[in-house]
């Protein structure tokens, strides 16, 4: 029984890919300011903020940046959730405090390369890594690999996955990786983890995102609101299959992606038929396959007819990432999750060009997916 | 002058014929981890008693590491005239899903393939001392474990 | 107009001081524990968590101690007002999802010695740790002297606030000083930054502290419940007086702990001569004085008078750090704003012992303060 | 050869008898803040104008820093036998209050204090060279600035 209507009313993209000489933190500031000018308002009159970055510091340094108004400022550190769960706790505060307007913002600079974790920190032992067993990229190939045996996915499904997000980012102007590369170079480039090459996977990026939301009564006058219907977060539950664990329960339990698909629909009253556009987690092909059926899009197996089929395409029946995704955008863990929603805010207005989903798109689905085992899915419709 | 040590003694019983993995088995729930956790990860529970796991089981997943490792800390070959690709598996032993290596051509491991532990040299420490870790090696068809 | 009444139904501590072979993450799952045993209910009965850490990792790692429920779990990273943050957004979700039960924790353990800062990451130039200025205790010797010149603070007076808070920590058996220790000690210890002493000082240390909060409507049967009136974060605005500043306005502004006590007095609806207990930052003996003019408790200058006349006392008029406050506490910085608020359901519970206030308390105030210039203030009511 | 330089060429006009320290004042709003920031932290506003500061002004508060500030970054006497207390204040120069060290005793030190900016060698850096960094010298009652 929500009491309020939440509306995001501005959106904000700094480009994502490399960007020599700017922080991440800078990256933010000109991202909160696009948002800020998209919604037509001004900084001061932010009542609440959220944000966070995983390598690029305190997001409420921004405060430094976009001037010292007073705002409260809330730092959020969530890995790959840190969009979706300062987007939930901004919107809660709006609610609760019937103020007007908030600012949510993402932003991070990764160095090249793979992210590399401390055995220690993770509160692993130092023989999981010293036995060749720490790589994020076992665990990918490992998950999807035993999914592609259950549910009949072929490699030609997760070559045809990738080469469609260097499609889409050919039409996207904020995206790093902006070439298409067929399915044949695709297949055959490095094998990193087997069933997965090397332009399966997504890469360490830089970028930012910053959007502008507002109680429905308090959008700015000549703002474009989309409304925002639901913002869950989910951690995961004994049985799920997660990066870095030396051993799996015998007995099996839903990813964390599956309840908070569920409970974002739920929350937004609206059913899973009814989405229109999808920004899903993609960190590599595989992964967008199995999120298809963990959020609910599709059955368990139905992926290998649609995407051979063109559904998941920008102009199909069901289009999945349609601005590239992370493998044609890499992936600034901060930011990763807000682009999502700035991409379904751009095609629910009508404003996608050459990658618009055709037919006015109405309701359009976000989620992410990461370490330690949570991902926070949104609702927004027209 | 070098020896030969194990990677982590809590985690097996290794040396021995008849060396075993050591997981932990929650009093509360039953639920079997390794290696062993302080607290069980299903129910909470601070009661874990040790466990030896079944040494043979099937591969419930695998994939083929393409790439080196990371040196230091992976302590295997990893130059790239030593490195060659090898599989990582989740076997089914039963009680519980063990992650590790499985001996021999990457390209031949499928899930169900039956393997047992084995505890093959990975590599060299700082000290030159040979580290042992665990492995999994496929069952020839036919043979008896 | 809040919809619905927020309650705290449980409180848990770990004790504050140094725990040798216990890590910050295992100090909180027992204060967490201790607090849902607090409130009569179990971790599964969670329906959404906050909380953080500076120094002791990602405050979600909880969930492979306390059981992975698939809760939403959010990492909150506000310095000194993590706690603070934590519960604002606690209060927030349950205010908006109508959901029933959540839990807000903070933990911390710091090494010995001063808290160390990185100019660059501070966005400081080298030059200013170079030349011996970036150092915390600069900043509170130089806003304290000002303010003593201004409002006529003495010296005995920064010795009386410590004496008390020693004393106070003798009566807390959860406090890390627990010695009474003279106003001449106090003035004869070593200088650190005059007019402050050693004694004067609170220092790094360890300790954990949650608290588990509901909606009125569902608090567990049998619990003892106090009501959060309000939550309210304030950040700087231009022209406060901030630690590590190269330089200051020439026209001066109030700090962000006038707006945040402000906010949270009108939020609840209390008149501050309503407050019958007050737990406020205490950094040094000088920051108490200084925030109880902040928070409204008194004019500026006023203090002298209070302090001296015992006002201040656990048995005074305005009792002020009746646990001993971080002087006899030390700073687990993620632990430090929620012991504050432990300790004021303690006193409306009248659990207090030796160190109750006196008369049924039932107004309670609580103020962090810290950098980069941000501040939380909650009231509780009985 | 060891030589002599300044700490950060960016703040100051250093050297010469009249050396000013370098503000930074905001093309919108007039504030002014030390050093130049990139941004104006008053309004905003991206642009800023270099300025030279005032080289006297009064002590707006100060305190006694009582133990060797950490060595390294700190380039000044910091060994238990050469660190000696120094006031540190801040001095408002009509347009802006600058932080910065006060010379001479600095039990001494009084609000309202009439104060230079001075141009002090700090300590050496780890080539051996002198450095030159910014100071406060009290102004002598009766004397002429
Ligand atoms: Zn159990
Ligand atoms: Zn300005």
């Amino acid at each position: 029984m929500p009491e309020s209507e939440v509306v995001i009313v501005g959106v904000g993209i700094h480009p994502f890919g490399r960007h020599e000489g700017l922080s991440g933190l800078e990256q933010g500031a000109i991202a909160a300011q696009a948002a800020l000018a998209d919604a037509g308002c001004a900084w001061p009159d932010i009542d609440v903020a959220y944000g966070g970055s995983v390598a690029s510091g305190a997001a409420d340094s921004l405060v430094s940046i976009l001037g010292l108004t007073g705002v409260p400022f809330v730092n959020v550190a969530n890995g790959c959730a840190t969009g979706g769960s300062s987007l939930m706790a901004a919107f809660d505060a709006l609610r609760s405090r019937q103020c007007d307007l908030g600012l949510v913002v993402g932003f991070d600079k990764h160095p090249r390369g793979a992210f590399n974790a401390d055995p220690a920190l993770l509160g692993l032992p130092d023989w999981y890594a010293e036995a060749g067993m720490m790589l994020t990229t076992q665990f990918f190939g490992m998950k999807l690999r035993r999914y592609m045996h259950d549910f009949g996915i072929t490699e030609d499904a997760l070559a045809r996955v990738a080469a469609k997000a260097f499609r889409n980012g050919e039409r996207n102007p904020n995206a790093w990786r902006r070439k298409p590369i067929t399915e044949e170079e695709i297949r055959n480039s490095f094998v990193i983890a087997d069933p997965l090459t090397q332009y399966m996977f997504c890469a360490p990026a830089e970028g930012a995102v910053a959007l502008v939301v507002a109680r429905a009564e308090s959008a700015p006058a000549g703002s474009r609101p989309v409304t925002l219907r639901s913002a869950v977060l989910a951690s995961r539950r004994h049985g799920t299959f997660e990066v870095f664990s030396p051993s799996l329960s015998s007995t099996r339990a839903p990813s964390p992606s599956v309840f908070a698909a569920q409970g974002a629909l739920e929350m937004a009253g609206v059913s899973v038929s009814e989405i229109d556009v999808a920004q899903i987690q993609d960190t590599e092909s595989g992964a967008e396959i199995m999120h298809m059926a963990e959020t609910g899009l599709c059955a368990d197996g139905d992926q290998e007819a649609l995407i051979m089929s063109g559904a998941t395409e920008v102009d199909g029946s069901l289009p999945v990432n349609t601005d590239g995704g992370c493998l044609a955008n890499g992936e600034p863990i901060g930011a990763s999750g807000l682009r999502q929603i700035h991409e379904n805010v751009v095609q629910l207005r009508g404003d996608a060009g050459e990658r618009q989903v055709p037919g006015e798109p109405r309701v359009a689905l976000s989620h992410v997916y990461g370490a330690p085992g949570i991902s926070a899915c949104t609702v927004i419709t027209a | 002058m070098p020896d030969t040590r194990f990677i982590d003694p809590s985690i097996a019983t290794w040396p021995g014929e008849a060396a075993r993995l050591l997981g932990g088995r929650c009093d509360g729930c039953a639920v079997v981890t390794f290696p062993a956790p302080k607290g069980c990860p299903a129910c909470g529970g601070g009661d874990v008693s040790q466990v030896e796991l079944d040494p043979v089981g099937t591969v419930w997943t695998y994939t083929v590491q393409g790439f080196p490792p990371p040196a230091p800390p992976y302590l295997g070959p990893a130059s790239p005239d030593t490195f060659r690709p090898f599989a990582v598996a989740y076997v089914d032993l039963g009680s519980v899903l063990v992650e590790g290596p499985v001996l021999g051509d990457p390209s031949s491991v499928r899930i169900d393939d039956p393997v047992r532990v084995v505890f093959p040299v990975l590599g060299q420490d700082q000290d030159g001392n040979d580290v042992v870790a665990f492995a999994f090696e496929p069952i020839e068809e036919g043979s008896h474990a």
